[in-house]
């Protein structure tokens, strides 16, 4: 093929049109971020906006992980559920310790290693059961949101699991404490999402994951480890929930039936708001970030502001969702 | 015919580097390769030729490592082997080109061609893939970027990815299943080039095409297959085409193209000034009732645009459509269903079955209305399909698969029994003979010219020449978006329309359109 | 004497004061059962009020219940399911959220929900003195009674006219949820003097937003309904909880105490009971606290 | 990869085994019957089962309109809300046209009718935003799921909205009621159903929701309305929510920011574990409503029985959800 048969213009994906439209979810919130700024000065506050970063984290890292599982053409609707069962685990575990390992960090760390497993775990019975028995991931994981919580809830009696007193001080500075005047959290967020970043994009096994939500048969016949990579998605993801969780853990310090509620619609909504599809394929993490600092971000900003009735506070969040994944229609296919 | 030697003997000489020994295949039921014996030598290009269905891809997904023959050996010089799955197979340097896609459409071109290959160490090496890729590409030369999205390209394009990975892979032994079918004349040249190169390497191709010429000019051997039966191997030297093709058919075929009736004088299309943003630029030409109308091009040249954006399937502006006489506006494929106007799309698997759905169900998309009484009546579209399956001999182990089930062949004779069911009066067939074999490609111009004769108009958009050289009775020449060419009679050789074809020759200068009605007076 | 069966339909277990419901449910079922041999009684917990209306069809088609002790999810939707049991015979002891047609019940045990928000809100009042304050208020979820606390609430606490009410946001009866809004409310407001959370468990939320906002301009959160925590920090003397008010979960085993006497052991049983919200205070603390409640 | 996973289309859909995998939910609730009746022998009682046939009646018309929406492609996660925000609508409307029209029928009809205008309505609007607009439709829903819950607390001012008791002492039967023994909530339910079934199968309008979601650029091509007859779908999930919704009010004759809470999960979850595909391109009617039943009856089965604790409902929920599920797994594809 000769250059005179190349087409006329370039195809419309790569015009300048489509690079503004790719940045949809990051108008959307730098949008919003002006908004609010007018609404309230506060808004640009330091410590407001690491209030917001450090709130993003739990969800965000989670809809890193979350990331995966929908690109590889998968779901995951328990990972609210999972944290809390992580949560309330990982407390009596380390309540358990405390006569054994003491009240400091030995504790925590037994503790934290045990957030990791229960969450790899939780995840590898969902890889599992969806890819060799065969059943759609939303099935299995709307009845793990139903298993997982009612443990809990057993657990805890129907009441919530509080951390001892002196653990939890040891342990605060995870949640509350700060490098270089950045706080844990958002360090952690931002580590989770970077190596989430060079897996996806640099790795084989985040371009096998793209290829199978892609086009499964194509990746069966180009050798790929279909089930394996599968099943490694939702590990990734349990592993996701264990992080946030024991960060989220030294926060309030307890468990209970209503922790990490909905936090699978937030996940889910902030990969799809940052430009995933739905359907699998192809995605990005930068866009689940923002997507996931997004969210909270309406959140903040309703609560900084007075301007209408509480009342319609989700009806605000339903509007802005929607017309942020309108700026970026244009890079839909 | 009885003069041809049949080697099909079940014991494989020493020379072969491939031997087929008593090969059966069933899925289910359905037999489909029976008692199957034949070898292949090291270093030649074997053609595996046989009518739709007939099993020559069963057999190479077979050697592929794709699927496991039900009973039956694959020796590999000379030694029994048994690949367990297509990595088996490739681990053995045997890589198979598909005559469906597989490409991954989110990924990109280099990723697609690298898929399950990537170079690197913990991180894959983006550079080397491109620049690997890149390489591949420039072998088939082909300009595309290594780092577009398949989902964007072309049938075309993506067919030639498809051949770039399995080049990618360094095969000893390279089969390919219609590679060519979605190619025009010049990747075509370039791919059978590539092959020569190949095969001087030492490389061992097996080679499927229902392009006789091609067969005929690369081939160092023949086979051909029948019904899912082994029939004669020859040198092609010692084959003409008239012979290839009496042995696939089985009896002897007669004329391939009918003769050409005298179309009316009335225009049953008439289109002016079509633009497709991008692809194509102030179209105009008309349609006679009874006259068929070849529009040759080269890949890129807008051809498909141009009748996507006529039937309203793309954002287009045109001055005026008429059909019939009348002026009509067409916005959807609807509309143009309503003014009877139907396009059939070059792109089988993406855009004209239903590979999930029954056979049926796929027949009377377009037509539904005809079986709604109010209720759908699936008893009568059985009693269609049985009639469609007859009338355009589409070959099936039964009536209740799935569209996805059927050889391509006979997907492509299905996509287009459906869409005569509407009875349309302007029919454009873009590629109609793709992936069919000759005698069902004899049935199709026969169809054509039978629908012309009926008083229809009929478009066709082909890359082969030969055929719409064979069939039209007027040609339209596209490049870069513009019509360049309305030959007719004499002009309708070989030598002339390439050199339209390829931007050589132009009738009018660059941008003004031939007016529809100027075609008497150009031939 | 025939084999009596008693329904005990309550909300799941969702946030910490109906976990301590379903405890004491749970507690007085036993001791119950023990005092009355020829009682059943059969606890059923429902997640929302369509669960909650299957749920005591359910017991009275299947378990034949003769009472009905029920803690509504809403008053609203239930009062229809629960008159068309009552008109079956069923007895009916409704607790805490009043139905929308008081003829569906035949007895109402109920804790005092405008005389939560009013206690609090006058107790606020109070404390600030006469210079007043800066008051945020976390709200639970839109409900009735949520309405009637918040709207007792307001009034009380317009006896102090230096009190300055910032804000009243829904915290949704959740800790995570509270410590988001009050972060939010600190970032807002750069003097709060005291926080009206209306509940323990979001109160819980809020202390932990303060405590890291290292803010001292706080002087006082006041929670609800007695959460064993928030007792035990209030005996221990915490400088910002002073004060709590009660609600307490146990009065599903009141209402079940007195409707088993009157079904089982032929007691009379009052019309309406109303349990007062009190203040407890360092001084009372002590007579509320329950340790083995996971409340 | 083994070379028997690789046949382009499983011939096995035709054998044997395949027919009764076909038949995976409802061997699922006939399991679940028999181990119901052995735990309570009053679970068969024509009383019991009218119970939950009537339960499943709401969920389950909705589930109907839902396997429209998911075999096209598509999903509408708003559906809870708008029965909410249709509740407290209709309510309002018929309170406030009973000084005008009385408290008889006449107010009632109009009320029904706005039920289903209001439902049609919403429908077009999700219909219009997701194919015009060109947007995700799980963002647009999730969006109207917050918007119409708001709307309605906001009408409610955070409480509840009470039917006019006279009214609601009119409307009563049609919840209430029965014609020759049946609750009218049960014959309504069968015919949606069977409306259901004969559209889906038996109609140009269903072949198309099929051939959309299967290929959608293949109905394009085919000169299908691709637009129309998604929005199409939508539409007509609108109406199943308002007739499901009309049932629902007499009931309990009142709307409040938690009516239909998570009926969106439970008319999926009816709508997947009936066997069809999450993915859209097929599915059946008599599965979702089998799969609706299934989900009323698990609850049904733990309100009957004492033998776990109150606290594990929802694990045993989940557990039969995946049983259920791995029973079907063999007809997927
Ligand atoms: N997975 C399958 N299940 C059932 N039948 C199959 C399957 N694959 C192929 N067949 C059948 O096997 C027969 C041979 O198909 P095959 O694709 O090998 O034909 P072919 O010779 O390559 O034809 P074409 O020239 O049209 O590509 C056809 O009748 C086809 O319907
Ligand atoms: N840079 C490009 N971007 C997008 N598509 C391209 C590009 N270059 C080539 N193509 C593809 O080339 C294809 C061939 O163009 P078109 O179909 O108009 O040619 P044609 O004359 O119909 O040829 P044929 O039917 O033989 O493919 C187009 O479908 C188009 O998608
Ligand atoms: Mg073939
Ligand atoms: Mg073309």
């Amino acid at each position: 093929m000769s250059v005179s048969d190349t087409p006329l213009t370039p195809p419309a994906r790569h015009s300048l049109l489509a690079r503004v439209a790719a940045l949809g979810p990051l108008l959307g919130l730098l949008t919003l971020m002006v908004v609010a700024t007018l609404l309230n000065s506060d808004f640009l506050s330091f410590s407001n906006l690491t209030n917001i970063l450090t709130r993003a984290a739990f969800t965000g890292i989670i809809a890193v992980g979350m990331t995966f599982v929908i690109i590889s053409g998968g779901i995951d609707l328990s990972v609210g559920s999972m944290a809390a069962l992580i949560a309330g685990s990982m407390i009596l575990i380390m309540n358990a310790l405390v006569p054994h390992l003491g009240n400091g960090w030995s504790t925590i760390v037994v503790g934290m290693v045990c957030a990791l497993v229960i969450g790899g775990l939780a995840g590898l019975f969902h890889g599992v059961i969806i890819t060799r028995g065969r059943i759609e991931p939303f099935i299995v994981t709307l009845g793990t949101l139903g298993i997982f919580r009612a443990v809990l809830t057993y657990l805890s009696q129907g009441g919530s699991i509080s951390l001892d007193q002196d653990v939890g001080d040891h342990y605060g500075p995870v949640y509350y404490g700060s490098l270089l005047g950045v706080p844990v959290p958002i360090l952690v967020f931002t580590l989770v999402a970077l190596l989430g970043g060079v897996i996806l994009n640099r790795t084989r096994y985040g371009r096998y994951v793209q290829a199978i939500g892609s086009n499964e048969q194509v990746a069966r016949y180009a050798a790929i480890n279909v089930i394996g990579v599968k099943i490694a998605t939702y590990v990734l993801l349990g592993l996701c929930v264990g992080v946030a969780t024991l960060l989220y853990v030294p926060r309030l310090g307890s468990a209970s039936p209503s922790t990490g509620l909905l936090w699978e619609l937030e996940a889910i909504a902030a990969v799809i708001i940052g430009g995933t599809a739905l359907k699998g394929g192809h995605g990005r993490i930068w866009g689940t970030v923002v997507g996931a600092v997004l969210l909270v971000t309406i959140e903040n900003v309703l609560n900084l502001t007075n301007i209408i009735s509480v009342y319609l506070n989700a009806a605000v969040q339903g509007v802005v969702i929607i017309l942020v994944a309108f700026f970026q229609r244009g890079n839909r296919r | 015919m009885q003069r041809l030697p049949v080697t099909g003997s079940s014991v494989a000489e020493a020379t072969e580097l491939i031997g087929f020994q008593n090969i059966y295949k069933a899925f289910g039921a359905v037999e489909v390769l029976r008692d199957l014996s034949f070898g292949v030598r090291h270093g030649e290009i074997h053609a595996l030729l046989g009518e739709n269905g007939a099993g020559k891809s069963t057999l190479m997904k077979i050697l592929g490592g794709y699927h496991a023959p039900s009973s039956g050996q694959v020796l590999l010089e000379g030694r029994e082997v048994h690949f367990r799955s297509s990595r088996d197979a490739e681990q053995a340097g045997i890589v198979l080109i598909h005559q469906e896609f597989n490409l991954a459409e989110d990924l990109t071109v280099a990723q697609n061609i690298y898929l399950g290959h990537e170079p690197g160490g913990a991180l894959i090496d983006d550079r080397a893939m491109l620049r690997g890729a890149r390489e591949v590409l420039a072998r088939l030369k082909v300009d595309l970027d290594p780092a577009r999205r398949v989902r964007d390209l072309s049938v075309p394009q993506k067919q030639l990815v498809e051949i770039a990975k399995a080049l990618s892979r360094q095969a000893q032994i390279l089969i390919m299943d219609e590679p060519t079918a979605t190619l025009t004349l010049r990747e075509t040249d370039a791919l059978l080039d590539l092959m020569g190169r190949l095969k001087s390497d030492g490389v061992t191709i097996l080679y499927i095409s229902h392009k006789l010429g091609e067969v005929k000019r690369v081939a160092d051997r023949v086979t051909v297959l029948r019904d899912g039966r082994y029939i004669a191997t020859d040198d092609a030297a010692n084959l003409t085409q008239d012979q290839m093709a009496t042995l696939m058919v089985g009896r002897e075929l007669e004329e391939m193209f009918p003769e050409q009736a005298v179309p009316a004088s009335d225009l049953l299309l008439e289109v002016e000034q079509l633009s497709v943003p991008g692809w194509a630029q102030r179209v105009s030409f008309g349609v006679r009732r009874g006259e068929v109308l070849g529009f040759a091009g080269l890949v890129g040249s807008g051809r498909t645009e141009s009748f996507e954006g006529l039937v309203g399937l793309r954002r287009h502006t045109v001055t005026s459509v008429r059909v019939a006489g009348r002026p009509v506006r067409i916005r959807s494929p609807q509309d143009a269903a309503r003014v009877g106007l139907t396009y059939l799309s070059e792109d089988r698997k993406g855009k004209g079955l239903l590979v999930d759905f029954p056979l049926a169900q796929n027949l009377t998309l377009t037509t539904l209305d005809l079986y709604a009484h109010p209720l759908l009546d699936p008893a009568a579209e059985h009693r269609a399909m049985v009639r469609a399956a007859r009338d355009s001999n589409i070959r099936a182990g039964r009536l209740d698969v799935t569209a996805g089930s059927l050889s391509g062949g006979n997907q492509q004779k299905l996509a287009l029994a459906r869409i005569l069911e509407a009875d349309p009066r302007v029919i454009v067939l873009d590629e109609p003979t793709r992936g069919v074999d000759v005698g069902a490609k004899r049935e199709i111009y026969h169809l054509i010219h039978q629908l012309a004769q009926a008083g229809k108009a009929v478009v066709v958009i082909s890359s082969e020449l030969n055929e719409l050289l064979g069939l039209c009775h007027r040609l339209l020449v596209m490049h870069e978006g513009q019509l360049v060419g309305d030959l007719s009679g004499e002009q309708l050789n070989e030598q002339e329309v390439i050199l339209y074809v390829t931007g050589l020759k132009s009738q009018c200068p660059a941008g003004v359109s031939v007016r529809p009605g100027a075609a008497g007076a150009s031939g | 004497q025939t084999k009596q069966v008693i329904g005990v339909s309550i909300p799941a277990a969702d946030h910490g004061w109906t976990a301590g419901v379903v405890y004491h449910a749970g507690v007085a079922k036993t001791q119950l059962e023990k005092m009355y041999p020829n009682a059943q009684i059969i606890v059923k917990t429902a997640k929302d009020a369509n669960e909650q209306a299957n749920q005591i069809q359910d017991l009275y088609t299947i378990n034949k219940i003769s009472a009905l002790v029920i803690l509504p999810q809403e008053s609203a939707p239930l009062t229809r399911p629960i008159a068309a049991l009552k008109a079956k015979g069923v007895f009916i002891t409704v607790v805490d959220r009043g139905l929308t047609d008081p003829k569906a019940q035949d007895a109402y045990v109920a804790g005092d929900n405008p005389g939560f928000g009013n206690v609090a809100g006058r107790y606020i009042s109070k404390a600030l003195g006469a210079a007043g304050g800066n008051v945020v208020i976390l709200r639970g979820l839109p409900t009735v009674i949520d309405n009637q606390r918040n709207d007792a609430f307001n009034a009380a606490i317009k006896s102090n006219a230096k009190i300055k009410v910032l804000d009243a946001k829904f915290g949704n009866w959740n800790r995570d949820d509270a410590f988001k809004v009050m972060q939010d409310y600190l970032t807002r407001f750069p003097k709060i003097d005291a926080v009206w959370a209306s509940d323990d468990d979001m109160a819980a939320g809020v202390l932990k937003a303060i405590q890291q906002a290292k803010r001292s301009d706080i002087r006082l959160v006041l929670g609800g309904a007695g959460m064993k925590e928030m007792v035990q920090r209030l005996i221990k003397g915490d400088a910002l909880i002073t004060a709590n008010v009660t609600y307490p979960p146990s009065m599903i085993a009141d209402a079940m105490r007195l409707t088993v006497a009157h079904v089982a052991g032929g007691k009379p049983i009052a019309a309406s009971t109303i349990i007062p919200s009190v203040l407890i205070t360092k001084a009372n603390a002590a007579q509320y606290y329950f340790p083995n409640s996971p409340f």
